[in-house]
């Protein structure tokens, strides 16, 4: 028997990690990555509220969430070698052209 | 609940969600279409087809007005507040479509992606206005982000349209993942991602706390999408980095799309204890986005900024009361995208391969140079500043006194020294325009037809708005009164 | 009743002169010109001689309704005449002597530039002067007043092209208005307490409730407030003390015109409004005092200034302010038929003065500095007889008109105080002395001018001579003015030998409906309760006339002495006098006071205070600062968006907990 | 018990994989540490009797789209992090915000989230029922995500395809 | 003839055949000549169709006149509600008397992007007019902010050297302070669900409306804040001198003659009318700002050395009286407020155009470029004397009616009021003489101006009305005050009790 709440604090900490690797990392596709941590978060809050209510929908929509990283990370990552290409970097802190 | 019984979909529910239909169609078309051209034909016969999609997904919002209800097992529920956003997105994607005819010529961008993705666009846009559980919302919500990710980055070969795409793409990400959480904490705390389930349980007695962390969330999420302080930071960024027509869009379209979202959770789902934040959210994204622009000398960034305020504006009227508050915010959503369709149009047109010329400096004189298109511009400043007599004027009028009504006074009196604070800037660039005389060479090409459409279409519609508002006000009002029931 | 004296007519028919002159004047010959002026204004000075043959006739007073002007609730104005004894003479001396002085003006002028404008100015003059006269409520009266100003700064600045001349216009309008401030004061304090400015029912008010105002003895009240605003009013129009300071310097004006508004009629409107009003200035004692020692003062200081000028005009000019202040005095000891009666004569014999005084102008080609003349007495005989006539007038030899007039304001001033007297006698000493002294320099002794200035013609005399000139003048030295010039003389003359003779007790007769007619029961019984005491000085007042006229002798002896007898002499005294020759010499340097202590100041004090302080540095600065402020703001702003990604998301992130905070605080609470 | 154990373990694993990801300079590490992540993850979904979902967590999550980053990684041979200082505002307000934003929830969810306990498998998930779920109610998400993943096509063709001249892109603006 | 037609469409017509006039001219090719005439002959006919609400007004009838009023938006529930009363109806004839004027004064001045000058003077007409005839406070709000831009446009591209700066100056401070007065009508629209003045008015009145006593200070200084900021009232006037100097003649004469009004109007009408228990008790101290403002405008205006300041600094100190009058709530204050407006509007209009006049031969407004005109330029310098003794309040000229009515107005709510006005009296002579004095007296000082024009046949055209119409307001003032008076009466009613207290005191 585990407390629900174990797995929610642990998609919570999954959560602030991510949220802390957007902010400090530096390298762009680190931080991407960062961005999938935080989504596996939810994925877990997801299926653990599944499991609560016992309803199969929130199962589900881990898979929605699934299709959409994928996606995402098809045409993140196109947007990364872009990004590349005209600045031939990965460093966020120099991808710095507009600001103010 | 309709669809728990039955095996398939019936006819009329794919009339709910024929808009959407017709544009995924058209995009089809246009990506088959894309390979089969040369480059230069197809440049202008794709727009074709894009806007000929545009307009008969507005033909199929008319027709689907008439069979308002819910389908596919309570997804969607095509009522008068749905039409209304239908109406507006697949408008400006029209608008934006005819906007960019030239520019695509201009900058040398890739047609077949580029309508395609801004078809596809509208469809997540539309599906978000009626959509009516979270989960739907949170796919149509990527589709509309994802594709405006990509088209950021359109102009390829420029650096700086390149990093506003991976900014907005990372940030969006982030924020979408917040939003995310929220949709999954309130999973939790009611046990339904419905909409209208949600609000049956948090309208019966006290909401648990997790719901309250939930809407916190989705609120992060939406309030980034639509750039409310202390969400905004990416859009000057964003916007100064991207193609400016896809600027105009993705300023009106997706934003009127999740104010849309905004209101059915906020109102539609009973979301309990907006007032405060609102109202400070609100306040700080006028304030912040009409001090920001003060100083702005790109008038693509100046925009952005403005796009900020506006923001706030729209946001004082989700504080207000409801029946008030709703139509407030739909007519403010509308107006807004007829008048920044507009600016960013004619910013598009000036900006020349490059877009080299985005600085206030290189709208010196354009009042000599050009006048019908200054004067086009100076409509939708004006509409933007709120001078009676343009939609801009009402929609401030109407958020006011929605909230006035709800008696928040002291919001209100931040909102209206806002819009004269604001009214600086945007008057800088028509005095620019009008009382400086240029002092490098800039040219102005001629006004193409398909611009000019646009313009008109916008101007038309930005004087309509501010001269008999009524109509659309009403339109407004029966909508609220749809999504209240 | 008699229906109509189209009393409207005589104000009007100048008017309608100067509207003429001053609309088409420009395309007339300088004949249809000068017949257009004089007939107009001949025309009211025969309507108001037609008037005053029938006068013993008519319903005195008499109010003549010709149109509403102004109404604001209960309040109205309107355009009405008022016909009486007082109004009747002041007419008759504006209208007669305003006539004269025209005639000579068409030959005086008749060289000048801008000959049509000069005519429509007096015109203008006339109008507005009559109105004041015959205004039958004091806002109707105030039009005159202000439009007499008007005509007066027009005429001042006739010579436009000379600085000073436009300097002095105005001065005068300004000095005016300052005047009329107290002027308006007066009238709203009426207006508030009576609800109306017609003399009929604010004087009618007073003395039917003559337990709401009584006589204010005990203290300052409303009545004495009136009465010393509307007298602020009168000094500035009639150049009393401390508002004098225009007249002298309106003496840039044309001759005829200092001698029609800046001696004969203008000036006198103070008088003639304060003895209008005499019904409050006799429940007004405090008032009253005021006017009289303000006149004594006046006189006295004016004629101390009148001693030392060397320029013709000058030395008529102070000698003006000096008569006005006699007649301030009369009115001040409530003499107020005294004060009228030497305002007509004074009208004869300074005008003819000023004219004189022109003509001995013209003579020399322009020069107006007493040191420059001398010897005239054999090249200008008709103007040295006349010119002789006047100053024995105003030094008050009788059987001169000044004489009497003078003599009567003494007299009844010595009833109030001996003070009064004796500054009038001693002033009447220094009067005869600075007129002698003018006439002794004018007309005797060498000439002490050179040629050549008169050769040519004098510096203000631009434009040249034309075809049609009556007299062949100008280029051929000391020459006699032309006939027309000295028709006027003449006639004035024979008013001021023969114009005090109907006798100052005939004249108070004449007008005691006036002033009587309203005289308060402390006044009555004043009088009655002295009466014993003033038979018994019966006699004593020709012990003070005999001494005043000794006064006026010793002047004249003196006088003889030192500018004739001892030429050197003056310029002794004034060495052993030292600083305060000098202090007399510059008019004691009230200008230059009135510089330092309320030009300067307020000048300066607007420019760096109120403009560049108040206005710059405060506010617009305030806000500049403001507006600088908020683009320091918007540029920090601006800093948010460091470009940065990460601190992008630290703000999404900062935001995004103090709103699940704010979340949690609504849902826990 | 053994639940407990289990589902402590993979757990500490997985957030000892998500702290690695943050230390890590390198991104590949970063990358495998994510996969640790993922495939611990994928263990806590069969704890909570989400078979599918583990499956697919492992399948398209730790296989498909952790190659595609790995692939990436390696196209661009992203080299280590530098630890440049380019924003104050992240570590000023972000940290905290982050740490008093989590510390907010996950005070929530400890204390006001009920008592529940899960058993393992608690809520059987298997494909033929989530299957009938999808193809039914969630019928049109599912069709609309197709539209996702054309647009998720475009975009990588669009922005990841060479340039249209076919050279190397230039840098402008 | 006088029909019911024609009554209930007069208002719509004189606002909007500008507006016509205005549309018709963007069609027209940029023939400048044609244009000219055309907006000559527009602004002309606009008068004469105005002349009609003077003529068949009913002047002893106190309420709105020429009412129309039907729906126009439902939601908000704004209505096209106009009429005009014995107030408003001077402002409109004032506003289409001084439009042609406008035209023919700037007939040789603008000569470049002509036709939109006169597209935007027709608008501005428009918007003036419609701001005086509105009943419904929206429109009038409408109008209101309408006048803004046509008015800052004119300025910023007509205008002399630092016309930007004078045109956001101008923008800024009318828009900042007139946000404010939108929204208390937002206030009043939430708590009453109307904007119809008239029906705003009874429910207050009635006292109808909830949470008015914690409100109505602060909407009272809503409306006054806008108002005072377009009279303007002493420490926010800094607009207007700037915004005078750099903007072409026609804008300074409508700027001066029209605009400034728009914020006495409204205070007499909103702020007397909606707000009477407030507006007396903020009277001290809106007195004493217009006291300031009368003598500190004429301080100020005393020594500038550049013509246009000059006026404008004598308008701020002119429209010191108006406010003066308005909030001394007595009959003849009311009244004078009135008076002084039409004759400002004259007067001032007058005077902007003899400087304009001067500045398009001479391209300079400094006093000290000046000097002995009245040589060179006789007939401009007996116009210009005409009407700077119009200003000084000659009477018989009409300065003076107005500053006599207010005064004795003022001086009857308090007496220190009316003295310390009164000083103004003083003050204008000071400043406008001596101005007069140093360009037109002496003798030539340059001699480029010894050879300076004088008036053509177009320039007297465009100053003889004015002389004619200061002269017969002086003359005849009771035209105007007869209709004025009822309005005054009807709009002081609230205040009977004030004043009958103050007299008894």
């Amino acid at each position: 028997m585990v407390p629900l709440s174990y797995y929610l604090v642990l998609s919570g900490i999954l959560f602030a990690c991510g949220v802390t690797g957007f902010l400090i990392k530096r390298n762009i596709i680190t931080i991407f990555m960062s961005i999938e941590l935080m989504l596996n978060g939810v994925n877990l809050s997801f299926v653990a509220f599944a499991a609560q209510w016992g309803k199969l929908s929130g199962q589900i929509f881990v898979f929605f969430v699934m299709v959409v990283a994928a996606a995402e990370a098809a045409v993140g990552l196109a947007i990364i070698i872009a990004v590349y290409r005209t600045r031939e970097t990965l460093n966020v802190d120099q991808v710095n052209l507009l600001k103010l | 609940m309709n669809g728990a019984a039955q095996v398939t979909p019936q006819a009329v529910e794919y009339i709910r969600i024929l808009p959407e239909i017709v544009l995924t169609i058209f995009g089809i078309i246009i990506m088959m279409l894309d390979p089969l051209m040369d480059e230069r034909r197809s440049q202008r016969t794709l727009g074709a087809v894009g806007l000929v999609g545009a307009l008969a997904a507005i033909v199929a919002t008319l027709y689907q007005s008439q069979y308002p209800g819910v389908g596919f097992w309570g997804m969607v529920n095509v009522d008068s507040f749905s039409v209304f956003f239908h109406f507006l997105v697949t408008a400006v994607t029209a608008v934006v479509i005819l906007t960019s005819y030239e520019y695509m010529e201009v900058q040398q961008i890739r047609a077949g992606e580029y309508y395609g993705l801004i078809l596809f666009g509208a469809v997540g846009m539309c599906l978000m206005s009626s959509a009516v559980e979270l989960v739907l919302i949170f796919i149509a919500l990527e589709i509309s982000s994802i594709s405006t990710y990509i088209l950021a980055g359109f102009r390829r070969r420029a650096a700086i349209s390149s990093e506003s795409s991976v900014k907005y793409f990372l940030l969006g990400s982030f924020a979408t993942a917040f939003f995310l959480y929220g949709v999954a904490l309130m999973f939790g705390a009611t046990g339904s991602t419905s909409i209208a389930v949600i609000g049956q349980v948090l309208a019966s007695g006290q909401p648990p706390v997790l719901a309250y962390v939930g809407i916190a969330l989705m609120f992060v999420g939406l309030g980034f999408k639509v750039a409310a302080a202390p969400f905004h930071v990416w859009t000057p960024d964003v916007y100064e980095g991207a193609p400016a027509p896809i600027v105009g869009f993705m300023s009106t379209a997706p934003k009127a799309a999740v104010f849309a979202v905004l209101l059915r959770i906020l109102f539609e789902a009973h979301a309990p204890g907006r007032l405060w934040l609102i109202w400070v959210v609100a306040a700080l994204s006028m304030t912040l986005g009409n001090i920001g622009a003060l100083v702005q000398d790109n008038v693509k960034r100046l925009l952005a900024y403005s796009s900020i305020a506006h923001a706030g504006y729209l946001l004082v009227a989700f504080a207000a009361l409801p029946a008030n508050g709703i139509p407030a915010a739909m007519f403010y959503t509308a107006s807004y995208a007829a008048m920044n369709v507009g600016a960013f149009a004619v910013v598009s047109h000036l900006a020349s391969a490059g877009e080299r010329y985005v600085t206030m400096e290189d709208y010196a004189g354009l009042g000599r140079r050009s006048p019908l298109l200054a004067a086009t511009l100076t409509i939708f400043l004006l509409s933007l500043i709120g001078i009676p007599a343009t939609g801009g004027f009402f929609a401030k009028f109407y958020v006011f006194s929605a909230a006035l009504q709800a008696n928040l006074v002291g919001l209100v009196i931040i909102g209206v020294l806002n819009s004269a604070v604001g009214a600086y800037y945007y008057l800088r660039v028509i005095v620019v325009m009008y009382m400086r005389e240029a002092r490098q060479e800039v040219p102005v090409s001629p006004v193409p037809l398909g611009l000019g459409v646009a313009l008109a279409i916008s101007a038309v519609a930005t004087i309509y708005l501010g001269v008999l508002p009524g109509r659309v006000l009403e339109y407004a009002t029966r909508s609220a009164g749809d999504l209240l029931r | 009743m008699t229906p109509s004296l189209h009393l409207v007519l005589i104000p009007i028919l100048p008017l309608i002169g100067a509207a003429v002159n001053g609309l088409l004047g420009k395309r007339f010959s300088r004949q249809a010109v000068a017949t257009v002026a004089l007939a107009f204004c001949g025309a009211a000075f025969a309507m108001a001689l037609w008037i005053a043959l029938r006068f013993s006739s008519l319903p005195i007073p008499l109010t003549e309704y010709v149109a509403p002007w102004i109404r604001a609730g209960s309040f109205q104005a309107d355009f009405a005449f008022y016909l009486d004894q007082l109004s009747l003479v002041m007419m008759l001396v504006v209208t007669g002597v305003g006539f004269l002085i025209h005639i000579y003006a068409v030959g005086y002028m008749w060289e000048e530039g801008g000959f049509y404008r000069f005519f429509s100015y007096l015109n203008l003059f006339m109008f507005f002067m009559l109105t004041l006269v015959l205004a039958n409520n004091y806002l109707l009266m105030f039009i005159g007043w202000e439009g007499v100003g008007l005509a007066s700064y027009l005429l001042i600045g006739f010579w436009f092209t000379k600085d000073a001349a436009a300097a002095a216009g105005k001065k005068a309008f300004i000095v005016n208005r300052i005047g009329d401030f107290g002027f308006l004061i007066a009238l709203f304090l009426l207006i508030k307490h009576f609800g109306s400015l017609n003399f009929a029912d604010v004087f009618g008010t007073i003395v039917e409730n003559s337990t709401q105002y009584p006589v204010e003895t005990a203290g300052a009240g409303l009545l004495t407030a009136i009465g010393l605003l509307l007298m602020v009013g009168a000094a500035g129009k009639s150049a009393q003390l401390p508002l004098y300071v225009w007249l002298p310097d309106a003496m840039e004006g044309p001759t005829p015109v200092s001698a029609l508004i800046h001696a004969a009629t203008m000036v006198t409107a103070g008088v003639y409004m304060v003895a209008r009003s005499h019904v409050i200035f006799d429940r007004a004692p405090m008032a009253l005092t005021v006017v009289a020692i303000v006149g004594t003062l006046t006189a006295l200081f004016a004629a101390t200034i009148g001693i030392c000028q060397t320029d013709i005009k000058k030395v008529l000019a102070y000698s003006t302010i000096s008569q006005l202040g006699y007649m301030f005095l009369a009115c001040g000891v409530a003499a107020y038929s005294a004060g009228i009666f030497h305002l007509m004569t004074h009208a004869f014999f300074k005008g003819l003065l000023f004219l004189a005084a022109g003509s001995v102008i013209h003579a020399i080609g322009g020069e107006q500095d007493m040191r420059k003349m001398g010897g005239l007495r054999d090249h200008i005989p008709a103007t040295f007889w006349t010119m002789t006539a006047a100053t024995f007038a105003i030094a008050g030899f009788p059987p001169f008109a000044g004489f009497f007039s003078k003599d009567e304001i003494l007299w009844r001033a010595s009833q109030v105080s001996l003070a009064y007297w004796g500054i009038g006698v001693f002033t009447a000493f220094l009067t005869s002395f600075y007129m002698f002294r003018l006439w002794f320099l004018t007309f005797f002794g060498e000439y002490r001018g050179d040629q050549e200035a008169t050769q040519a013609h004098g510096g203000i005399h631009a434009t040249g001579s034309r075809a049609g000139v009556p007299a062949p003048h100008g280029h051929s030295g000391i020459h006699e003015s032309p006939k027309i010039m000295l028709i006027p003389l003449a006639i004035l003359a024979i008013l001021s030998v023969m114009g005090g003779w109907i006798g100052a007790h005939r004249f108070e007769l004449f007008l005691a409906p006036v002033f009587s007619s309203h005289q308060t029961a402390h006044l009555v019984a004043l009088t009655s309760e002295q009466a014993g005491q003033i038979t018994a000085m019966e006699h004593l007042e020709w012990v003070f006339t005999a001494i005043s006229v000794a006064a006026a002798a010793l002047g004249l002896y003196l006088a003889w002495l030192l500018y004739r007898d001892r030429p050197q002499l003056p310029q002794r005294i004034a060495n052993a006098l030292g600083g305060f020759y000098h202090a007399v010499a510059n008019k004691y340097y009230v200008d230059e006071l009135y510089a330092v202590l309320f030009v300067k100041p307020v000048v300066d004090g607007s420019t760096s205070i109120l403009w560049h302080g108040v206005d710059q540095n405060v506010i617009d600065d305030t806000l500049n600062d403001s507006a600088e402020a908020a683009r320091d703001v918007s540029d920090s702003v601006r800093h948010m968006q460091s470009g940065n990604l990460r601190s992008y998301a630290g703000w999404v992130a900062l935001g995004a907990a103090g709103v699940i905070a704010y979340m949690i605080w609504m849902g826990t609470r | 018990m053994l639940h407990l154990t289990i589902f402590l373990i993979f757990g500490a694993v997985c957030v000892a994989g998500a702290v690695n990801l943050l230390v890590q300079r390198h991104p590949i590490n970063s990358a495998l540490s994510l996969i640790v992540v993922m495939a611990s993850l994928a263990v806590e979904y069969l704890l909570l009797g989400a078979e599918f979902v583990a499956a697919v967590q492992v399948i398209i999550y730790a296989g498909a789209i952790m190659v595609l980053f790995v692939f990436v990684i390696m196209l661009l041979n992203a080299g280590e992090e530098e630890r440049t200082k380019g924003s104050r505002v992240a570590m000023i307000f972000g940290i905290p915000g982050m740490l008093v934003g989590s510390g907010l929830v996950a005070w929530v969810l400890l204390e006001r989230s009920g008592t529940h306990a899960v058993e393992a498998g608690a809520l059987p998930g298997p494909p033929k029922t989530i299957a009938w779920l999808l193809f039914h109610e969630f019928l049109l998400p599912f069709e609309v995500t197709s539209v996702l993943v054309l647009i998720a096509i475009m975009g990588a063709v669009v922005l990841a395809g060479h340039s249209d001249s076919g050279g190397p892109a230039k840098k402008e603006g | 003839m006088n029909s019911p037609t024609l009554d209930s469409a007069i208002l719509t017509l004189v606002t909007f055949i500008p507006m016509a006039g205005a549309l018709l001219l963007l069609l027209f090719p940029r023939r400048d000549r044609d244009i000219r005439i055309f907006a000559l002959v527009v602004s002309v006919l606009t008068f004469g169709v105005s002349l009609h609400l003077p003529v068949y007004f009913e002047r002893a009838r106190a309420g709105f006149q020429y009412e129309i009023n039907t729906p126009w938006i439902p939601t908000p529930n704004i209505h096209y509600h106009m009429g005009v009363d014995g107030i408003s109806m001077w402002l409109v004839v004032l506003t289409t008397f001084l439009t042609p004027l406008c035209v023919l004064i700037s007939w040789k001045s603008i000569h470049e992007r002509v036709k939109e000058f006169f597209i935007l003077l027709l608008i501005m007409e428009t918007a003036l007019i419609g701001v005086f005839v509105s009943l419904d406070l929206f429109l009038f709000y409408f109008f209101w902010e309408a006048t803004l831009i046509p008015m800052a446009l004119l300025i910023g591209i007509y205008g002399h050297e630092r016309r930007v700066y004078a045109a956001i100056k101008f923008f800024m401070f009318t828009m900042i302070a007139s946000v404010f007065m939108l929204a208390a009508i937002l206030w009043l629209y939430a708590k009453l669900g109307t904007f119809d003045f008239v029906a705003i008015q009874t429910a207050i009145r009635n006292g109808q409306v909830d949470g008015w006593v914690g409100a109505a200070p602060w909407l009272f200084l809503g409306f006054f804040v806008a108002f005072a900021v377009k009279v303007p009232l002493f420490p926010v006037h800094t607009w207007l001198p700037d915004a005078h100097v750099e903007a072409p003649t026609a804008g300074s004469v409508l700027l001066a003659g029209v605009l400034l009004k728009m914020g006495t109007y409204g205070m007499l009408r909103f702020n007397l009318g909606l707000f009477p228990d407030q507006s007396r008790s903020n009277a001290p101290w809106i007195v004493t700002l217009a006291l300031i403002g009368i003598i500190y405008g004429a301080l100020v205006a005393m020594v500038q050395p550049n013509m246009k300041k000059l006026i404008a600094y004598s308008s701020i100190s002119h429209l010191g009286f108006v406010v003066l009058g308005i909030f001394s709530f007595t009959q003849a204050g009311l009244d004078g407020a009135m008076f002084v407006m039409l004759a400002h509007g004259v007067s001032t209009g007058a005077l902007f155009m003899l400087a304009g006049i001067l500045h398009e031969r001479r391209h300079t407004f400094e006093i000290t470029e000046f000097g002995g005109l009245a040589t060179p330029m006789p007939v401009y310098a007996t116009f210009f004397s005409f009407i700077v003794l119009a200003s000084v309040g000659l009477p018989l000229l009409n300065g003076f009616v107005g500053e006599f009515l207010v005064l004795s107005g003022a001086f009857r709510a308090r007496e220190v009021y009316g003295i310390l006005g009164a000083t103004g009296v003083i003050w204008s002579a000071c400043y406008l003489l001596w101005m007069y004095q140093r360009v037109f007296f002496g003798k030539v000082t340059h001699d480029v101006n010894r050879t300076l024009p004088d008036l053509d046949m177009r320039e007297r055209l465009a100053l003889w009305p004015t002389a004619v119409a200061a002269l017969v307001m002086g003359v005849a003032p009771l035209l105007w005050l007869n209709a004025i008076d009822p309005a005054v009466q009807n709009a002081l009613a609230p205040f009977a009790q004030l004043a009958s207290k103050v007299v008894g005191q």
